[in-house]
C-alpha cells in the first residue's frame, strides 16, 4: 500500500505513515468488531447448546446489540486495584496481552496474488505469528503476578506452564505446511493451495489431515480456550488471572482472547484450509485476477478476504462449540495431552508428511503439480548452487515467484 | 542340458543333502540342547526321518546320475580280454626264467601289431571348481569335482549302503529314544549311568559322516580330499565315541583318531611332494579362466609322448638332479634368466635320457607311498590296523558304515583314485603291506569270540586283499572287491547287530541256535558268509565275493608268473589263498557258533527275538546285493543297462595309464603285470583256471574245516587250540601288537615326558626363573630404599609442601562470591585493554 | 570520516559501529546486572543481556547493509547468533533448574549466601 | 520527492533507544519481576534491530525463543521462588558505585574500540539502495544442513548444528533432572488445592 502512496508522489514518510494508519485502522476495526460479534456469538452458541435462547432483547430480534450494551456497562464500571498490587505492571498487563494479539494480525495476509492484502509482508510470517501469539501469555503472567492474589498467581502459573508446553507441538504442526510449500511466507503458502478444495493442504495426504486436528487442538490450548482454560478456571480459581480486573482493562483481556482465537483460526485456514481460496475457484472463473488488471485483482482479493474471514469465523465457532461441549481438563491432564499425545503424534505425522512429500509431492489429488516439483528441485539440489551451476537450472526455475524467496538459485 | 552341467549339479545335491540334514538337526536339536532346552523324544524321532530322507533322496539322485545321465552318455562295452602290455612284457619274458614263458611270448607275438596302442588314455570325466577356498599364488585350494565312472559308482554304492544303515539304525537305536541306562558304565557309587537319550545326535553324526564320504568321492583335488578325509576321521571319532561315558569307547575313539593322524602325516608328506613337484592338486585337466588347459596331476605323469606310461615330470627330475643342474649352470656361466632356463631344460633332457630313467622316480615313489600312508591309516593296514577292532565300541550301525562304505573304503578308494601316481615300487609296497595285513588279520580272526571283533578282523583282512590286488596291478579287481565287500560286510555287520540287539551280548559263547529264533537274520548272514568266503561255481556264477576274490587271486598268480625269478613273489599268491581259506573258516565258525547247534545261554536265548522290520528290511536288501553284485547284464539289455556289471563299470573308470604293465626302475626285476594279462582268453588255462581252482578250493577247505570242528564237532576246538598253543596264543593276543606298541611307543613317551617334566621343567627352568626372581627382588630393594624412598620421596614432598603453602596464601582471593568474580572479569578486561594499548603506543609505535 | 552526531545519523545509513555501541550498552548493562544483583534470577537476566549484546554484534558484522565489502548475505553472523539464541535457551533451562535447586537447598535465592567455596 | 530523513536510521535510533533504556532499567530496578518485564522490552527492541539489519529470521527467532520461551521460563522461575523478602534484594551502595564506575569504563572502552575502525562507519544511502533484498530463512536452513548458498566454496554449519542439537538434548535432560531433585521441600504445587 505504501508503494501505491509513493506512486502518487507524496513524501515517502507521509506515504508510509498513511499506509500504516490505514492498515492499523483496518486491523483494529477487525479485531474490535470481531470481539463484538464473537461475544454475541458465544452467548448465542452457548445458549443454543444449553437448550436456551441466549440474548434476545437488546437491539432487536437476536439481541445483536447485547455486546454493545455489555461494553457500555464495562466502561462505566469502577476502576479497582488491589492494595498490594504492583501498580505499574497491573496497569500495563492487559495492554501487553492485547498488543501481542493485535500484532499477530500484522503478518496475516487476507488475500494473496501479486499484491497481497497484508500489512507486513514477512517471509518468516509463520514464525512471526507464532512468536507474537506466544507473547500474549506475558500479559497474563504479569496480570497474575501483579494482582497480589493467590488465585491470580495460580492462574498465571498454569498459563505459563501450559503455553510454554504447547508451543512445541504447535510449532511442529505449523512446520508441516511450511514443508509442503517450501516457504514460511504465508502468502506463498496460501497461494499454493489455489484451485479447488482438493488442493488444500488438509487433503494433501493422510498425515496432514491428522495434523490439522492436532494443530487445532494445540491452538485451542495456546489461546486458553476451554477445555484448556486453566488460567481462568472460574469454578476453582474464581476467574484466575483476571480475578482482580474490572471495567475497561478486563475488556481488553477479553478482546485479546477473541483476537487470538480469530488469529489462530485465520492461521489454520491459511496453513491447511486454502486461505483466501474458496472450495471452488470462483474468483478465477470470474477472471478476477491480477493477470487481467490491477483492479480486477483487487476485486478478487476482496472476495478472498471475505472468504478467509468466513473461514476464521467458522473456526472460532468450532472453538465455542468445543468450549460448551467438553469439560475442563485438570492441569496434569493438560500437560499430559501435550507432551504424551500431541508432541509424539505431531512428530510422527511430521515424519510421515516429509516422507510423503518426498515420494508423492503432488499429494493425493495430484493438484500440486509443477510448482511443488520445482520447490523440491530447489531444496534437493543445493550442494552446488547458482555459482557453480549457472544458467540452465536458474533459467528453468526462474519464472517461479518462489525463486527469490528461496534465495538459492539467484540468476546472475 | 548336457551331462557336463547336469551331473555335477545332481551329485552336488546328493552330496549336500546329508549336510543339510546335519545342519537342520544341529540347529533344531543340538543348539537347543546346548542352550539347555530339553528336546522331547517324540520330537527327536524327526531327526531320523530327516536324515533318512536326505540319504535316500541322495541315493535316488545318485541312481539318476548313474543310469539317467552317465551311462546314456558313456555306454558300457563288454570287457575286452584281448591283449595287454606288450613291449615290456616281451622283453621281460625273454629275460626272465618264467614257468609261463611261452605265455608271455605268445602274448607278445599276438599283440605285436598294436604294440603301442594298448595303454589306456584318460577315462571320460567331468571336472571343475565350485568354490575357491583360498588362492595363494599358484596354490589353489578349491572345492571342486572330478566325476568319472568311479565317482558315480561310488556315489550309488555309498548312498545305498548308507541308506540301509540309516534305516536299520532307526530300529537299532530305539533305546536312545528314552532315558538310557548304560550298564557298562559304573559310577563311583556303584550305580549305572543314567542319561538322556541321544537319538538325534546319532543321526546327526551319520549324516555328517555320509556327507564327508561323498565329499571324498566327488572331490576334484587332493586338497579337498584331505579336508574330507579329516572330516571322515572326526566323524568316526564322534561315532566310535558315541557312548562317550564308557571308558573303552572314549579310548577307542581316541585311538582311532590318533592312529589315523599318524597315517595322515605320511599323507601330508605325499601332498607336499605332489604340490612342490607338480604344482597342482587337481586330478583332472582344468580349464583356466583364459581358456588354457591346466594339466592335472594324472595327465602330468602320464603324457601322450610316453604312451601314457608313468614318467616323472621335468620338475621332479630337476629337483632330484639339482646338483647336476647347478653344476651345469656354473659351467655355462650365464646368469641371464633366459639362458639359465635353457640350460636347465637341456640338463633335464640329458638327465632324462641318461642312465635308464631313474631320475625323478624317487620323488614319484615318495609321493605314492606318502599318499598310501594316509590310506594305511584310514583303511587299517598293517602296522596301523590296531584301531579298527577297537572301533567296535561304537553302535553296530556305525561299525557297518565304517567297515563297508565309508571310512575304510575311503582308503582303498583313494588308492584307486590316485592310482596313476604310483610307480611300480610304490605298488610293491602296497601289495606287501596288503599281504601282511590280510594274513595277520585272518589269523587273529580265527580265535576271537567277540562277534563284532571277528567281523572287524575280517574287514582288515579283506582290506588287505584289496590293497594286495591294487598293489599287484589289479585296479579293477581291488575296487571290485571294495564294492562287493561293502555289500556283504555291511550285511554281516547289520546281521551281527541284529543278533546283539536280540541277545544283548557280543560274545559268541553266549549264543548258539539262534537260527530258530531269528531266521531272517540267520539266513541273510549265511548269505553274507558265503559271499565273503567266495563260494561259487567256477566260470559260471557265484556269490559276489567269489567274483571279486577270484579276480584278486588271478592277479596274484599273474604277478607270480611275471616275477618268477625273485624268489618271494610266490608268497604274494600263496598267502592270500591260505588266508582265503582262513576267511572261509572263521566266517563259518562264526555262523555255526551263533546260529547253529544248541543254545549255550538259555536265558539269553529265551529272550532273543527277530528284529523289527526296519532292521530286517535292509538285511534282505543287502543280502540280495551280496548275491548279485558280481553278476552282469547281457549286451542286449535295454538302454543304459546294456553290459551293466560292476567290473565293466570299473573298466570304464580305469584311470589313465593303468592298463599297462609297470616294470620297476630301482628293482629291475620287478614287473607289475597288466590286469588284462590275467584274464585274456588265450591266457585262460594257465592263469584263470589255476587261480579259480585255488580260490574255490581254499573256500571249500575252510568251510569244511569249520563244519568239522564247529558243527559236527568231530574235532574239539579246545584240544586243537591246546595242540597249537603258541600259534593259538599268538592269534588270541592279536600278535601282541597292542602290547608291542605300548612297549615301543607309549611307555617311552611316558617316561620321556616324566623325565622332562621332573628334571627339565621343575629342576632347570624353574630354577633359572627362581634365581632371576631372587636377583630382581634384590635389585628392587636397593632401588626402593635408596632411590625411591630417599630421593624421589623427598623431592615430591618438597613440591607438595610448597604447593600447599602457595594454596594457603592464595585462598584469601577465593571469596566464593559470584558477583565479585564477575567484577574481577570486567576489571581484568579493562586492565588488559589498557595494558595492550599502552604496549602498542609505547613499544610498537603509534 | 563520518562523525557520530544525531543529525548525520538521521540522514545517513547507520554502520556496524552504531550497532556495536548499542551492543556495548547491552553488554555493560548485563555485566553490571550480574555484578550487582543478589537475586540469582537477576544474575540470569544479566547473562541474557550479555548474550544479547553479543548477538547484536554478530548480526551487525554479518549484515551486508552495515559494512563495506561484505559480499555474503551475512549468514555467518546470523547462524552464530542463532546458535547463541539456542544455547541461551538451553542455558536458561539449566540455570533455572540450578536456581530452583539452590532455592530448595538454602530456602533463599540470594547468591551471596552461596559462599561455601570461600577459601 | 526527496526525503531529508533516512528512515531506517530513524527506526534504528528508536529501537536502540528502547533497547538501551530498558537495559539500563533492568540494572537499576530492584524488583525482579519488573526486571524481567524490562528485559522483555529490551530484547524485543533488539529483535527490531535485527530486522533492520536484514536478519528477519533471526529476529523472529529472537522473539519466539528469547522473548517467548526463555523469558517465560525465567518468570516461571521468579514466581516459583517468589516470596516478598526476595522480590527485591538491596545491594550495598559501595558495590553499586564501584560497579557503575567499572561499567562506565568498560563502555567507554568498547565504544572507542567500535568507533576506531573506519570500515565500520557505515555505507552511503546509495550503496545501501543497491543491495538487493534477500530473504534469509532458506539460506540459513541450507547453511545448517551443511551447504552454503552464498559462497559455495566454504563449508556450512552441519557439524555445529548436530553438536548443538545433542547439547540441547543433554541440557534439557540435565535440567529436568536438576529440577526434580528434592522437590518435595519446595511445597509448591501447580494445582490450587496443593
Amino acid at each position: 500500500m505504501a508503494d501505491f502512496f509513493i506512486s502518487i508522489q507524496i513524501w515517502p514518510w507521509l506515504a508510509y505513515l498513511a499506509a500504516a494508519l490505514i492498515q492499523i485502522t483496518l486491523i483494529v476495526t477487525l479485531v474490535a468488531a470481531g470481539s463484538l460479534l464473537f461475544i454475541w456469538l458465544e452467548r448465542k452458541v452457548s445458549g443454543r447448546i444449553q437448550d436456551r435462547l441466549g440474548p434476545t432483547r437488546v437491539g432487536g430480534k437476536f439481541g445483536w446489540l447485547q455486546t454493545l450494551a455489555d461494553g457500555l456497562k464495562l466502561l462505566t464500571k469502577e476502576d479497582l486495584m488491589p492494595e498490594g498490587a504492583d501498580e505499574f505492571l497491573f496497569k500495563i498487563a492487559p495492554y501487553v496481552s492485547f498488543c501481542a494479539s493485535l500484532s499477530a494480525f500484522m503478518a496475516i495476509p487476507f488475500a494473496g496474488g501479486e499484491h497481497p492484502f497484508v500489512a507486513l509482508h514477512l517471509n518468516v510470517a509463520v514464525f512471526f505469528i507464532l512468536a507474537v501469539l506466544g507473547l500474549e501469555v506475558f500479559g497474563v503472567i504479569l496480570a497474575g503476578y501483579s494482582s497480589a492474589s493467590k488465585w491470580s498467581l495460580f492462574g498465571a502459573m498454569r498459563e505459563a506452564a501450559q503455553v510454554v508446553s504447547y508451543e512445541v507441538p504447535l510449532g511442529m504442526c505449523a512446520v508441516v505446511p511450511v514443508l509442503l510449500a517450501g516457504s514460511m511466507d504465508l502468502v506463498v503458502i496460501g497461494d499454493r493451495q489455489a484451485g479447488s478444495f482438493l488442493n488444500w493442504y488438509i487433503f494433501h495426504d493422510p498425515f496432514t489431515f491428522v495434523i490439522f486436528w492436532v494443530y487445532f487442538t494445540c491452538a485451542t490450548a495456546s489461546v486458553n480456550r476451554a477445555p484448556f482454560d486453566l488460567a481462568e478456571a472460574e469454578s476453582e480459581l474464581v476467574a484466575g488471572f483476571h480475578t482482580e480486573y474490572s471495567g475497561l482493562r478486563w475488556s481488553f483481556f477479553f478482546m485479546a482472547e477473541y483476537g487470538s482465537m480469530l488469529a489462530v483460526s485465520l492461521l489454520a485456514s491459511i496453513l491447511f484450509l486454502g486461505g483466501w481460496h474458496g472450495p471452488i475457484p470462483v474468483a478465477s472463473f470470474l477472471g478476477l485476477t491480477f493477470d487481467h488488471g490491477f483492479w480486477y485483482g483487487v476485486a478478487g482479493n476482496v472476495l478472498g478476504t471475505a472468504n478467509i474471514i468466513v473461514k476464521g469465523i467458522i473456526g472460532v465457532t468450532v472453538m465455542m462449540w468445543v468450549r460448551w461441549t467438553f469439560p475442563r481438563l485438570r492441569i496434569d491432564q493438560v500437560i499430559t495431552t501435550c507432551l504424551k499425545y500431541c508432541v509424539p503424534i505431531a512428530a510422527v505425522m511430521f515424519l510421515g508428511a516429509t516422507f510423503w512429500q518426498y515420494k508423492w509431492p503432488n499429494g493425493i489429488t495430484g493438484g500440486q503439480s509443477a510448482r511443488t516439483y520445482s520447490v523440491r528441485e530447489q531444496w534437493s539440489a543445493p550442494a552446488v548452487p547458482a555459482a557453480a551451476k549457472p544458467a540452465e537450472k536458474a533459467v528453468k526455475i526462474e519464472p517461479q515467484p518462489l525463486t527469490t524467496a528461496m534465495g538459492i538459485a539467484r540468476t546472475e | 542340458m548336457d551331462v557336463a552341467t547336469t551331473l555335477p549339479k545332481l551329485l552336488m545335491i546328493a552330496w549336500l543333502l546329508p549336510l543339510a540334514s546335519f545342519a537342520i538337526t544341529s540347529l533344531g536339536y543340538s543348539v537347543p540342547q546346548f542352550l539347555g532346552i530339553r528336546v522331547r523324544y517324540s520330537t527327536q524321532v524327526y531327526a531320523a526321518y530327516i536324515a533318512i530322507g536326505a540319504i535316500v533322496l541322495g541315493f535316488v539322485l545318485s541312481c539318476i546320475a548313474l543310469f539317467g545321465c552317465w551311462l546314456p552318455a558313456h555306454p558300457l562295452t563288454a570287457a575286452s580280454h584281448e591283449g595287454g602290455e606288450h613291449a615290456a612284457a616281451q622283453e621281460h619274458a625273454t629275460t626272465s626264467p618264467s614257468l609261463f614263458r611261452y605265455v608271455a611270448q605268445h602274448e607278445a607275438q599276438e599283440a605285436a601289431s598294436h604294440a603301442e596302442e594298448h595303454n589306456n588314455e584318460a577315462p571320460p570325466y567331468i571336472t571343475g571348481d565350485w568354490y575357491a577356498l583360498g588362492i595363494f599364488g599358484k596354490l589353489r585350494l578349491t572345492i571342486g569335482y572330478y566325476i568319472d565312472t568311479l565317482t558315480v559308482t561310488m556315489f550309488a554304492m555309498v548312498t545305498l549302503i548308507a541308506s540301509c544303515v540309516h534305516i536299520y539304525a532307526f530300529g537299532y537305536m530305539h533305546d536312545e529314544l528314552h532315558d538310557y541306562t548304560d550298564h557298562e558304565v559304573h559310577l563311583a557309587d556303584g550305580e549305572h549311568l543314567h542319561r538322556r537319550g541321544r537319538f538325534h545326535r546319532f543321526f546327526q553324526y551319520l549324516s555328517l559322516f555320509s556327507f564327508s564320504m561323498l565329499g571324498i568321492c566327488i572331490s576334484g583335488n587332493f586338497a579337498m580330499t584331505f579336508v574330507f578325509w579329516e572330516l571322515v576321521g572326526i566323524c568316526s571319532y564322534f561315532l566310535i565315541g558315541f557312548y562317550i561315558e564308557r571308558q573303552s569307547a572314549s579310548t577307542a575313539a581316541n585311538k582311532a583318531f590318533i592312529v589315523n593322524r599318524i597315517g595322515d602325516f605320511g599323507m601330508l608328506i605325499g601332498l607336499m611332494t605332489i604340490w612342490s613337484t607338480l604344482g597342482t592338486f587337481n586330478f583332472g585337466d582344468m580349464k583356466a579362466a583364459d581358456g588354457t588347459v591346466v594339466p592335472g596331476v594324472f595327465s602330468q605323469l602320464h603324457r601322450p609322448e610316453n604312451h601314457y606310461r608313468i614318467a616323472p615330470t621335468d620338475s621332479m627330475i630337476a629337483f632330484e638332479g639339482r646338483n647336476q643342474i647347478a653344476e651345469a649352470i656354473r659351467k655355462a656361466g650365464s646368469t641371464e634368466p633366459v639362458a639359465m632356463e635353457a640350460t636347465v631344460k637341456a640338463e633335464v633332457a640329458r638327465l632324462r635320457a641318461e642312465d635308464g630313467t631313474k631320475w625323478g622316480h624317487l620323488l614319484l615313489f615318495v609321493a605314492g607311498v606318502g599318499i598310501f600312508c594316509g590310506c594305511v591309516g584310514k583303511s587299517a593296514q598293517f602296522p596301523l590296523h590296531v584301531w579298527l577292532p577297537d572301533a567296535m565300541e561304537g553302535p553296530t550301525p556305525v561299525s557297518a558304515l565304517v567297515h563297508s562304505a565309508t571310512m575304510v573304503a575311503a582308503g582303498v578308494f583313494l588308492v584307486g583314485r590316485s592310482y596313476p601316481l604310483f610307480s611300480a615300487e610304490a605298488l610293491l609296497v602296497i601289495a606287501v603291506v596288503g599281504c601282511i595285513t590280510l594274513f595277520i588279520a585272518a589269523t587273529i580272526a580265527v580265535t576271537q569270540y567277540d562277534i563284532k571283533r571277528v567281523l572287524a578282523y575280517s574287514t582288515v583282512s579283506q582290506l588287505g586283499f584289496m590293497m594286495l590286488a591294487l598293489g599287484l596291478g589289479g585296479w579293477v579287481a581291488g575296487l571290485f572287491h571294495l564294492i562287493t565287500h561293502a555289500f556283504f560286510k555291511s550285511l554281516l555287520f547289520l546281521c551281527s547287530g541284529s543278533v546283539i540287539h536280540a541277545v544283548h551280548s557280543n560274545d559268541m559263547r553266549h549264543m548258539g541256535g539262534l537260527r530258530k529264533k531269528m531266521p531272517i537274520t540267520a539266513y541273510t548272514m549265511l548269505v553274507g558268509c558265503l559271499a565273503i568266503a567266495g563260494v561259487g561255481v567256477p566260470f559260471l556264477a557265484g556269490f559276489s565275493g567269489f567274483h571279486s576274490k577270484d579276480a584278486i587271486v588271478e592277479q596274484a598268480l599273474s604277478h607270480w608268473h611275471h616275477n618268477w625269478a625273485d624268489g618271494f613273489s610266490w608268497l604274494l599268491f600263496v598267502v592270500p589263498v591260505f588266508s582265503a581259506a582262513l576267511t572261509a573258516f572263521y566266517m563259518f565258525r562264526l555262523w555255526y557258533l551263533t546260529f547253529a547247534g544248541e543254545p549255550q545261554d538259555h536265558h539269553r536265548f529265551d529272550h532273543a527275538h527277530e528284529s523289527p522290520r526296519s532292521m530286517t528290511g535292509p538285511l534282505v536288501l543287502l543280502a540280495v546285493f551280496a548275491v548279485i553284485a558280481g553278476w552282469g547284464l547281457p549286451s542286449f539289455a535295454p538302454g543304459p543297462f546294456a553290459n551293466f556289471s560292476i567290473p565293466n563299470l570299473l573298466e570304464q573308470a580305469r584311470p589313465i595309464g593303468t592298463l599297462a604293465s609297470k616294470p620297476g626302475v630301482y628293482l629291475s626285476d620287478l614287473f607289475i603285470p597288466s590286469e588284462h594279462i590275467a584274464h585274456a582268453p588265450e591266457m585262460f588255462r594257465p592263469i584263470k583256471l589255476p587261480a579259480g581252482l585255488a580260490a574255490i578250493t581254499a573256500a571249500i577247505v575252510g568251510i569244511f574245516l569249520a563244519t568239522v570242528i564247529y558243527l559236527w564237532k568231530s574235532v574239539s576246538a579246545a584240544k586243537l587250540a591246546a595242540a597249537m598253543q603258541p600259534l593259538y596264543q599268538l592269534s588270541w593276543h592279536k600278535w601282541w601288537f597292542d602290547e608291542l606298541y605300548d612297549f615301543i611307543f607309549v611307555r617311552p613317551v611316558h617316561a620321556i615326558s616324566a623325565f622332562i617334566a621332573q628334571v627339565m621343567d621343575r629342576g632347570l627352568i624353574d630354577g633359572i626363573i627362581h634365581t632371576l626372581a631372587w636377583i630382581a627382588r634384590g635389585c628392587a630393594m636397593v632401588v626402593s630404599t635408596g632411590g625411591d624412598r630417599w630421593v624421589i620421596d623427598n623431592v615430591v614432598d618438597t613440591f607438595a609442601e610448597k604447593t600447599w603453602n602457595l594454596g594457603l596464601s592464595l585462598r584469601s582471593l577465593q571469596t566464593g562470591r559470584l558477583r565479585q568474580y564477575v567484577m574481577f572479569i570486567v576489571v581484568c578486561t579493562i586492565v588488559l585493554f589498557i595494558v595492550a594499548s599502552v604496549w602498542r603506543i609505547a613499544v610498537a609505535g603509534p | 570520516m563520518t562523525q557520530l552526531t544525531l543529525a548525520s545519523i538521521l540522514t545517513q545509513p547507520v554502520g556496524v559501529s552504531h550497532y556495536l555501541i548499542v551492543g556495548a550498552v547491552l553488554f555493560v548493562c548485563g555485566a553490571l546486572c550480574m555484578a550487582t544483583k543478589r537475586n540469582a534470577l537477576g544474575v540470569l537476566m544479566g547473562i541474557e543481556l550479555v548474550l544479547n549484546g553479543a548477538n547484536l554484534n554478530f548480526i551487525a558484522f554479518g549484515s551486508p547493509y552495515l559494512r563495506k565489502a561484505s559480499e555474503t548475505m551475512g549468514l555467518d553472523g546470523q547462524l552464530m547468533s542463532l546458535f547463541v539464541i539456542v544455547l541461551a535457551a538451553a542455558e536458561a533451562a539449566v540455570a533455572l533448574a540450578i536456581a530452583l535447586n539452590f532455592y530448595n537447598s538454602f530456602n533463599t535465592i540470594d547468591v551471596d549466601r552461596a559462599d561455601q567455596l570461600q577459601g | 520527492m526527496e526525503d531529508p530523513i533516512y528512515w531506517p536510521s530513524f527506526f534504528f535510533l528508536l529501537f536502540s533507544a528502547i533497547a538501551c533504556a530498558f537495559a539500563v532499567a533492568v540494572v537499576v530496578t530492584p524488583n525482579v519481576v519488573r526486571m524481567a518485564f524490562y528485559l522483555v522490552l529490551s530484547l524485543a527492541a533488539t529483535a527490531g534491530l535485527f530486522f533492520l539489519a536484514g536478519a528477519d529470521f533471526v529476529g523472529a527467532m529472537q522473539i519466539m525463543i528469547y522473548v517467548g520461551g526463555t523469558l517465560v521460563l525465567l518468570i516461571f522461575g521468579v514466581m516459583l521462588t517468589s516470596q516478598d523478602r526476595f522480590i527485591s534484594m538491596k545491594t550495598s551502595n559501595f558495590e553499586l558505585g564501584m560497579a557503575t564506575g567499572v561499567g562506565v569504563c568498560l563502555f567507554i572502552l568498547l565504544a572507542v574500540a567500535a568507533r576506531s575502525i573506519p570500515e565500520w562507519h557505515g555505507l552511503t544511502a546509495q550503496q545501501v539502495a543497491e543491495i538487493p533484498l534477500e530473504p534469509t530463512a532458506a539460506p540459513l536452513g541450507m547453511g545448517l544442513l551443511g551447504a552454503r548458498v552464498d559462497s559455495p566454496d566454504r563449508s556450512g554449519y552441519l557439524l555445529i548444528f548436530e553438536i548443538i542439537s545433542v547439547h540441547l538434548l543433554v541440557v534439557l535432560v540435565g535440567a529436568a533432572y536438576l529440577a526434580r531433585a528434592r522437590r518435595s521441600r519446595s511445597g509448591f504445587s501447580l494445582t490450587s488445592d496443593g
